[in-house]
């Protein structure tokens, strides 16, 4: 490191076959199922694109107030509404399929058994690459963050969906679990990586009307805001990780996803940051080609993990 | 999204701005919205904030909004001067939709919900075709936004405040209701935009009378693509081909326009 | 509620003895030993007064850098560099305690004996209202929060410090700890208030240098930031509590200051708002007062727990 | 905390502006510095922005301040205009200490630390004493900034740039080494700000020839007054009143001025 070079090298292996392009996926929830993003930018050069959250029936979600501002972030609290597993592979998986970008497809369930029968369906259905669980979401009564916070319930999911494909397992922790006992529990039930973080859970109130702003009094916070937080839980995570991590908080810029793969991340998610400029990502992909060249970094996977 | 420059930002009235973007936009149907970042240097606030087309710039160099300051990224907005670059992103939503061969056009406003039907009245009486406004507001400082709509040629304009400072005292779901018999009459085609409590009025009245009508909804939006899920209102009847499962719709993308009778408004 | 009001009560009881003339309190380590804001305010107004973090011992604190900017944020790493509870009395509190402002005693030890020394120390000395054990700050290497997350420490720390005065005692939780469970074991434990949020541990990377920003690595996450999760966890605790609770985190308007009390907090503390407006404190007394008097609330005591 | 208003912000060269604060500020000591609120509206960036004080606006109606925008918050402000409301703390710090009956202040300055001299010189000058400038710059553009003094009359200008384009060629503190020599024959008091490892090497240069010497240093702040304990630095003698436990001073309250040889500048 240390020359600037005119040519680097974005391809990282995230594990368990999943090998990407570049490190940059976009986040669940934040990028629709992809096709959305067509007319504002070539879904090609994404490292991957991870789709909402479905679950094995569609879900209507929460009531509407879903979403408030907050100081450099967002809560929000859609309750996993989605279009179900199976309308999802008849009716977006064709069109995106088409792209040269692996579709992780993020899955949800409020029982074990539905984790197994969504990540069964998925497996060996062509073009999709590999299966993130969410056992981090923080706006549904039942399943989620139930999941998340309890080592063995959290083992339990990520064990059944590992018998249930072949696909890369790729498990998504909440910053409410105890970090390092959560990656040792998930990489035991045989997770190939693991994102984090999910959402922090928070909540707005409305002094005027002396109510909730969200219909579900919390939600989930993220954004810019939480992105120090994130960072931390992805270095916790890396000391002792023996499986790939990607990470997830408050990415905006080339710069802040660098903080998480020197943090550790083989590979980072852009969330909240495609709302403010849907091509964020590919910003990013690019200033991080910038960056690696200036400081004359061959391979980014030279950069993961590389805090001094 | 779309680097914008500010080519006027005008005080109309207290609070109440006209700003020109001079913008490489694709063609704007009346009704659409754009999402405005507020600051490019900051990241609070956070999230772009929407806000309908009012008027397209001459020569479609551009588009024209008209917004009310009532927050802090609409304050920071009203601080921006001409020269000054501005990230926009749209046009979004569907827009009202034409309808052919109405009686009468029929444009219901409530406060700022007016800034759409500018271009809508606009495009309607270059069609030909007739148009009414009717506008409520809180006095005579906010009605003085109607002022452009008056210069329209063949545009009927009736007005209300709620103090009687300018035209009839009182609500405009009040005037429009009134008239709303003889409209009928005209099978005229009635358009609303406005505080939630009035579209509703507006919805019941015009299902009253037999008129079709067709309601824009404002909620707070994250994406204005349709991906966040956030903007969610229930809707009924088009929620979806023939499954049950998108009793949501969203405001966003589904709309910012729905026929009146498809919100279920108790929801609201 | 309703009628507007030309006057409002803005009294609150913290428990244990600790009477407040109005719920405004300055957070430890965001506004010194007190006096150092005298130039600036009139600390006469205050609801309370909570001074910088006191060890038995003077701490001369971490190596420097100690504070970064975050997206509406900042992280801290001081490492209670303080000048000792002897100094203390002897050099500030003179000075402090002729204002008609409660002093509280903010304490730390690395060891439970040390917080019960501190406590000793501190019981009976004239001009200091209570103490507010810190069993929640991220910067230190021991103690802090390594009694903030674990029962059973935190349990003993105020018992231990409960014995050691009759003062009323306050005790500050992490976000981290299990938020209802904690409640009750500092309850137990004989704790007359609970005061919440510490920062949030996070970190940020320096990527050019590819070197953590702060010394000590991670730091605790503060501002308007974290003002989503702080109102979160005062609202769970106030779930469980049956002492008074103090809310803290991220603070800058009355409007903020309501959400907490509307979300179960009988007073608050204002940290970092303290760095951008010295005499922050006030502004949100002021507004709360307008607050009270527009929509008609007597008394602001009235208003805990009020969330519709 | 105060309010002022804006009286000028010109560029004055590639990157550097100079912003006029109408202020009923208390008097000012050369040395001193401000906070300033980058955005009333806005809460990022969050902190305050500690800037030198330049110079004291006629008929003490205000200051001055010379910035080089770096990053998002000076970029911000050379944004604002004539008439657009600051938010302004201070002044802070200790200030240049004045030393009695000096044979020549020598100041050196590196890159921007030369804002605080401006004053400074202009003070010095006053009384009558000798006064003499090191600035050291990346080049001819950033040089351009010394400008202001070189009008100042009986102040002896010594220029160094990295590339040659003005001046010498070389480090401020090559031009400041070749002279200390002569300097300490006239017993003079050094004045350094700029960046730490110049700060350093000045610190040593004048040690070496007897020369007193006080350095102003930077630090990321928080509050400004002492209180957060975040700019810490490490001291060695100027750490209390014979106590050890203030081994560290803090940049905003005891400093930013500090005598030369109280700095660890290992830690730095
Ligand atoms: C499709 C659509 C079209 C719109 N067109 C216009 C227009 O032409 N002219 C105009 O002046 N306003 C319009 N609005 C409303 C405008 O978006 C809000 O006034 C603006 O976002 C407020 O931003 P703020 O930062 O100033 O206020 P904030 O400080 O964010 O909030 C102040 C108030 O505005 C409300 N608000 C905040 N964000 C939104 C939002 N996204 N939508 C609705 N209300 C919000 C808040 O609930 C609060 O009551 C439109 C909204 C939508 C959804
Ligand atoms: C006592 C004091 C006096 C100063 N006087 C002047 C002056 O007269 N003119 C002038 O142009 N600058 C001065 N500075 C530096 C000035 O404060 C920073 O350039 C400014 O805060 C950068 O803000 P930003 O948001 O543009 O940059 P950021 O985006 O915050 O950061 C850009 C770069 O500036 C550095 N930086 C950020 N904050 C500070 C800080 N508080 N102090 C030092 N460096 C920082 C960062 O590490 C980074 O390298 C002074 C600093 C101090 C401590
Ligand atoms: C509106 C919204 C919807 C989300 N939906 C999901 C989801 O369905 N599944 C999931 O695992 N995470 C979901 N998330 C969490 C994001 O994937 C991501 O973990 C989080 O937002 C933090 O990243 P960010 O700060 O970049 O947004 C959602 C986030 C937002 C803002
Ligand atoms: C610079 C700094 C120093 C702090 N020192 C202490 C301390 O000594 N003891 C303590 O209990 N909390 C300390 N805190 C935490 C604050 O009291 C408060 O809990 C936290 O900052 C959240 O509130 P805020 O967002 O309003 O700042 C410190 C915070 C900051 C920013
Ligand atoms: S604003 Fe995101 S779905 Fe409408
Ligand atoms: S900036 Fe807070 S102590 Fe110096």
């Amino acid at each position: 490191m240390g020359i600037p070079l005119k040519k680097v090298d974005l391809r990282v292996d995230a594990g368990g076959g999943l090998k990407l392009k570049n490190p940059v996926m976009t986040a669940s929830g934040t990028f629709g199922y992809g096709v959305e993003f067509e007319p504002y930018m070539d879904l090609g050069r994404l490292g991957a694109i991870v789709v909402k959250g479905l679950s094995l029936l569609p879900r209507e979600g929460n009531p509407p107030p879903r979403t408030t501002e907050t100081p450099c972030g967002m809560l929000n609290a859609i309750g996993l509404q989605n279009i179900g597993v199976e309308a999802f592979i008849r009716e977006k998986l064709p069109r995106l399929k088409r792209f040269k970008t692996p579709v992780i497809a993020n899955i949800f369930g409020e029982t074990v058994g539905e984790y197994r029968e969504v990540a069964r369906r998925l497996d060996g259905e062509p073009g999709v690459a590999a299966i993130e669980i969410n056992i981090s979401c923080p706006n549904v009564k039942k399943g989620g963050l139930s999941f998340g916070t309890d080592l063995r319930e959290a083992a339990r999911v990520v064990t059944a969906v590992r018998k249930a494909t072949r696909l890369h397992v790729m498990t998504k922790l909440s910053p409410l679990a105890d970090i390092k006992v959560m990656v040792r529990a998930v990489e035991d039930a045989g997770t190939d990586s693991i994102s984090l973080i999910n959402t922090i859970p928070g909540m707005a109130i409305d002094v005027e009307r002396r109510r909730p702003v969200l219909s579900t009094v919390t939600g989930g916070l993220s954004g810019p805001a939480i992105r120090p937080v994130a960072v931390r839980c992805v270095w916790e995570a890396a000391k002792v990780a023996r499986v790939p991590l990607i990470g997830i908080g408050g990415i905006v810029t080339a710069s802040d996803a660098l903080e998480f793969i020197i943090a550790g991340a083989t590979a980072v998610q852009i969330g909240t940051a495609n709302f403010l400029d849907p091509s964020a990502s590919v910003g990013v992909i690019d200033g991080m080609e910038d960056y690696m060249k200036r400081h004359g970094v061959k391979k980014v996977k030279n950069l993961t993990g590389s805090l001094g | 999204m779309s680097e914008a420059v500010v080519a006027h930002n005008r005080l109309i009235a207290p609070g109440y701005y006209r700003m020109g973007l001079q913008w490489k936009s694709p063609g704007v149907t009346p009704g659409q919205f754009i999402m405005l970042r507020v600051s490019a240097d900051s990241l609070d606030p956070l999230l772009r904030r929407p806000f309908g087309v009012y008027d397209v710039l001459r020569g479609a160099k551009g588009i024209e909004i008209l917004y009310r300051v009532v927050g802090r990224g609409t304050k920071i907005m009203s601080t921006l001067r001409p020269g000054d670059m501005a990230d926009i992103f749209g046009p979004l939503g569907n827009g009202f939709p034409a309808v052919k061969d109405p009686g009468r056009a029929v444009m219901v406003a409530g406060g700022m919900g007016i800034a759409p039907f500018y271009m809508l009245a606009k495009d309607i009486l270059k069609r030909g075709e007739n148009a009414a406004l009717f506008y409520g507001a809180r006095g005579r400082t906010d009605a003085a936004i109607a002022t452009d709509f008056r210069k329209l040629k063949g545009l009927k304009v009736e007005v209300a405040t709620e103090d009687g400072s300018m035209g009839e005292k009182g609500l405009v779901t009040d005037i429009f209701g009134k008239k709303a018999v003889w409209l009928a009459g005209e099978a005229s085609v009635v358009y609303a935009c406005g505080p939630s409590g009035m579209l509703k009025e507006v919805a019941r009245i015009s299902k009253k009378n037999g008129l079709r009508c067709f309601v824009s909804l404002e909620r707070a939006m994250a994406c204005g693509i349709g991906v966040c899920l956030g903007c969610a209102v229930r809707t009924g009847k088009t929620a979806g081909k023939g499954t049950d499962r998108k009793k949501y719709g969203m405001v966003c993308s589904d709309g910012p326009v729905f026929p009146g009778e498809d919100i279920e408004w108790e929801s609201l």
